[in-house]
């Protein structure tokens, strides 16, 4: 594994997605270790939200829950669900990061169930979450997410949070913010973003060692993947040292080794 | 996924003029209204009634108070799933839902799936409706501001739109499309704070999560808290005052209500209990006595507490909320 | 005067109209006057609130203004204005007290302007301030003006403020809350309620030496009297005491004798 | 009164996706924003804007960012009147004003009328539109919460309604009746506050009136604060802050800048002054010499301050602010 987990080189590629000076809106795990990564070496001035009311902490150790006490240790403010909310429909969050459990060539997302009847699912999952209010409201939504067939789906079994709904002019159409919508995928074998034209996504970088056929062999539905194809590039011997001494000290998101 | 056959019919459904009929019959005299949890419950909840919890998830929920909506077992209630996590696990345990406004159930964040949670909801035993959680708080919001719904920009779209049950209503001076969130006013809400006096005027430390609209927009309030505090305090920092006297019907005094949920400046979350529940429930058998032990089988939640480890292990929460404790693994 | 000035009097016939255990947002002068008298003499759980913000003040003196500091010293809460004005539209206040340039029969109110052209009136006045909202929004509105023909008119020039508009059934079918309205005007000749079947103003009763026929050359519009038409009890000697020791003991509102 | 001709146009439209690209671009990097009050003013108030102001009338208004105004003779500003007394009286003393929407103006509470402010809107030099001050409050909220509009139960029936140019909307699952405020996002908002860090991070004691709203509302904000204070006690109690600094663009700091007004723990309003300004605007000549004299003829608002009796004259004011000092006539 060349020293590093796939864990840690998708936590690495993440964190180098987001510019200083902007706001974040984030979960717990991965997306907040790419944040607080972020911010210790090159994004001093990037703001870390939560939903539940979490505005700019100086995050102690990782959060457990999008709303425990760690979220809002001396934040520049410790505030309410909508106030973060407010401020993403105003145009003031820049990125949010979302899990999925199916999402599909434009980014839409399925969180909330596994089958056919609405009344009977297969499996039920949790739900939208604040997922769909990220992912409507924020200038630019990113996904971190294991590749694989049962995740990158042809057709999601329920439309959960928007991605760019049916193409290209949607999801204005739909009424959700103009200039909104996914923005890159982040996976254990590739770095994806959308076609501009199609809205469809698009294979920007692999990792070390992947091949294009895997990643379309681990995808549900048919890839287009940027010319020239590039590699990414792997984590740093800083960014693993910050990332493992700093932001995860007790690996509770990198994991034991 | 198609459309929903029930659009604009709600669990909850917007009724601003009724509401201001009851709260113009809710009294409004400054009176103690100190209880015990077990009677609050008798008196404020009640089978079939919609219900709903501040806080978020495993953070400041009111746990003391559902022990006791389990131990009185009722049956039949609404619920307003925003972020509901360990809050959720408790009630379906108790097998007390029949439908829940859900934006996030089944699932303790990263800890896992509740198992028990989920085949409620894939039984079809718990009816739902779809929501996000920004949607339930807005919802919260609308009745809290005398209103019948709000206008939103989020859930156009999706079939998270389509199973809520809403409508879209188009900006009168722009254009715009936007959700129409109907207002939700629950029966009863249940809210863990840190501080309230015998009136039932609180102070809630660190975030508020959406429990300023919930008080507001909830016809009964149920408040437990850390600790009582003379009105004096109240009136030193008026504007410290969260959830106002007036929105309250009942103030239960519980040390350590949240636990084993994170109530911030006062204990962290007890992760070793919490990964037990869901553990616990892979087993029907080992579940029904890990309930019997731990909420039917005691008088209290002072009872349950000793069953955890009492005051050696919330010391031990204390310590770790105050960031000099062990840190644990997740 | 029998040892009391007009204003005594109207302040004290307002405050027999508050009772125990309800909410009253209130102005400064007479109003906040007729509210303090009635808590500290029947009505000690009447809570006290004004339009910016303060919410259940134990009131060291008369405020100055609405948003002074003593409406909210030692209070219950110090909100916002959206805070009270959103507790007033989800049906949590009782009374309101307005002030009236013009009234007409309906209990309508102008607080605008005098003259016919809106855009060069001949006098501009305050406009609608928080009545309007109070005024839509409370259970029972009450008024305390001075009665002369100028106020009391048959048209005002201007409607700022919902009375029952154009009579019984207007305020619900122009989206007013349902059971709201005016409730009483209480002037230096007499106190004036609605009858139910018109919504038309009403004498209740008459102030101490005055008649009828003062009342109706005073009023610009024909009023209906309740029959037996009652006399204003006089402020009694404990109100008088309570007024001008304790609620106004440097005699702001009821004026330098 | 008959119809507004001008139904569903305003002073300040509302553009949620156009201040949505403007706070995009809106920096939010934790920087040092503190100057001068005049260069603030230089910097962002530009003839023509939309201006609005924090605090009610007399209490908590910026009263030496206003004078600056004023100095620097800004031209057809636009106004938001929400109870506007002190603040527009200044304002319009300055000729600074061609359009405002009114909630309440040209009045200072029961000190009585402006005669220049009453003049300036018979003569028909500052255009109106009607508005409650509850609807100006929730227009800010809309703007704040990013949405076109905000439902609510005011205005409906009166002339207010009609010449405010709103127009009524139907909800979709009541049938209730509704004024849909549109929202209010001014060019500038200047907010007087207790405290604030070098950020603009403020926090403000007592009551808060519409300000929360209004700085997340406005394009640009100035705040100027009784004191500057570090970030350090900003983080140590998160939930104190009321106005985030990425809102902000400018910091003042001005002891006593809320003066003549009344600022909460701070100082009472000095009632003598502001009476004299009503009273010196029934002569034209003696009020232009009052303007020159306090206005004009000072370098900042320190000199307007030394002229008022300075620190003997705001001794008095805190002491009457604590109650203890002595209490003067109304």
């Amino acid at each position: 594994m060349d020293g590093y987990s796939q864990t840690e080189l998708m936590i690495c590629a993440a964190a180098r997605e987001l510019e200083d000076g902007r706001t974040v809106v984030v979960g717990t795990g991965a997306p907040c270790a790419a944040a607080m990564l972020a911010q210790r070496l090159w994004a001093p001035n990037l703001i870390v939200m939560f939903e539940a009311g979490g505005l700019g902490p100086l995050l102690p150790t990782m959060p457990i829950s999008v709303g425990d006490s760690r979220t809002f240790h001396r934040a520049i403010m410790a505030a309410s669900m909508t106030e973060i909310m407010e401020l993403c429909q105003r145009g003031g969050a820049d990125y949010t990061f979302l899990g999925a459990g199916q999402i599909d060539a434009y980014g839409n997302i399925n969180s909330t169930l596994i089958g056919a009847d609405y009344s009977r699912p297969r499996v039920r999952f949790p739900g939208a979450g604040g997922a769909n209010d990220l992912g409507s409201l924020c200038w630019r939504t990113l996904v971190m997410t294991l590749h694989d067939k049962r995740r990158f789906v042809e057709k999601l079994d329920f439309l959960t949070t928007p991605g760019f709904l049916t193409g290209k002019g949607a999801r204005e159409a739909a009424g959700l913010p103009p200039g909104t919508g996914p923005y890159r995928v982040i996976t254990d074998l590739c770095v994806l973003g959308y076609d501009p034209r199609t809205c469809r996504m698009r294979v920007e970088s692999l990792h070390t060692r992947v091949t294009v056929a895997r990643v379309q062999e681990n995808t549900g539905f048919a890839l287009s993947f940027l010319e020239p194809l590039a590699e990414t590039p792997p984590p740093s011997a800083e960014e693993l040292r910050v990332l493992r001494q700093e932001v995860d000290p007790y690996r509770y998101v990198i994991g034991r080794t | 996924m198609g459309e929903n056959p029930r659009a604009g019919e709600f669990f909850c459904a917007p009724d601003p003029d009724g509401l201001r009929d009851f709260l113009r019959r809710k009294p409004r005299d400054l009176i103690a209204k100190v209880t015990s949890a077990r009677e609050a419950i008798a008196r404020f909840v009640h089978d079939g009634d919609y219900l709903a919890t501040g806080g978020f998830g495993t953070n400041r929920i009111p746990v003391a108070l559902l022990h006791e909506v389990v131990r009185q077992r009722r049956r039949h209630l609404g619920f307003a799933g925003h972020t509901a996590t360990h809050d959720c696990q408790i009630l379906v345990a108790g097998d007390c839902l029949d439908r829940c406004d859900v934006a996030y159930v089944v699932g303790l964040e990263a800890r896992g799936l509740s198992l028990t949670a989920r085949r409620a909801f894939e039984s079809g035993r718990v009816q739902a409706r779809e929501w996000s959680n920004g949607a339930l708080a807005w919802r919260y919001k609308a009745a809290a501001m005398g209103l019948p719904f709000l206008p939103a920009r989020v859930m156009l779209g999706t079939d998270t739109f389509a199973f809520s049950g809403c409508w879209e209503i188009t900006c009168p001076y722009t254009g715009m499309k936007l959700a129409a969130l109907p207002a939700l006013s629950p029966d009863v809400a249940l809210i863990h704070v840190q501080r309230a006096d015998e009136y039932g005027n609180a102070q809630i430390d660190g975030i508020t999560v959406a429990d300023l609209d919930l008080a507001r927009a909830a016809k009964h309030v149920v408040i437990s808290t850390e600790r009582l505090i003379p009105n004096e305090l109240i009136r030193r920092e008026p504007q410290r005052t969260a959830i106002p006297y007036f929105c309250v019907d009942a103030v239960v005094e519980v040390r350590y209500g949240g636990y084993p949920g994170n109530v911030a400046y006062e204990y962290f979350s007890d992760e070793e209990h919490l990964r037990e529940w869901l553990a616990v429930e892979q087993d029907p058998d080992a579940f029904r006595a890990f309930l019997d032990r731990h909420i039917f089988g005691v008088p209290d939640f002072q009872a349950y507490l000793a069953l955890r480890g009492g005051e050696t292990r919330l010391a031990q929460l204390r310590a770790e909320e105050m960031l000099d404790g062990p840190r644990e693994g997740a």
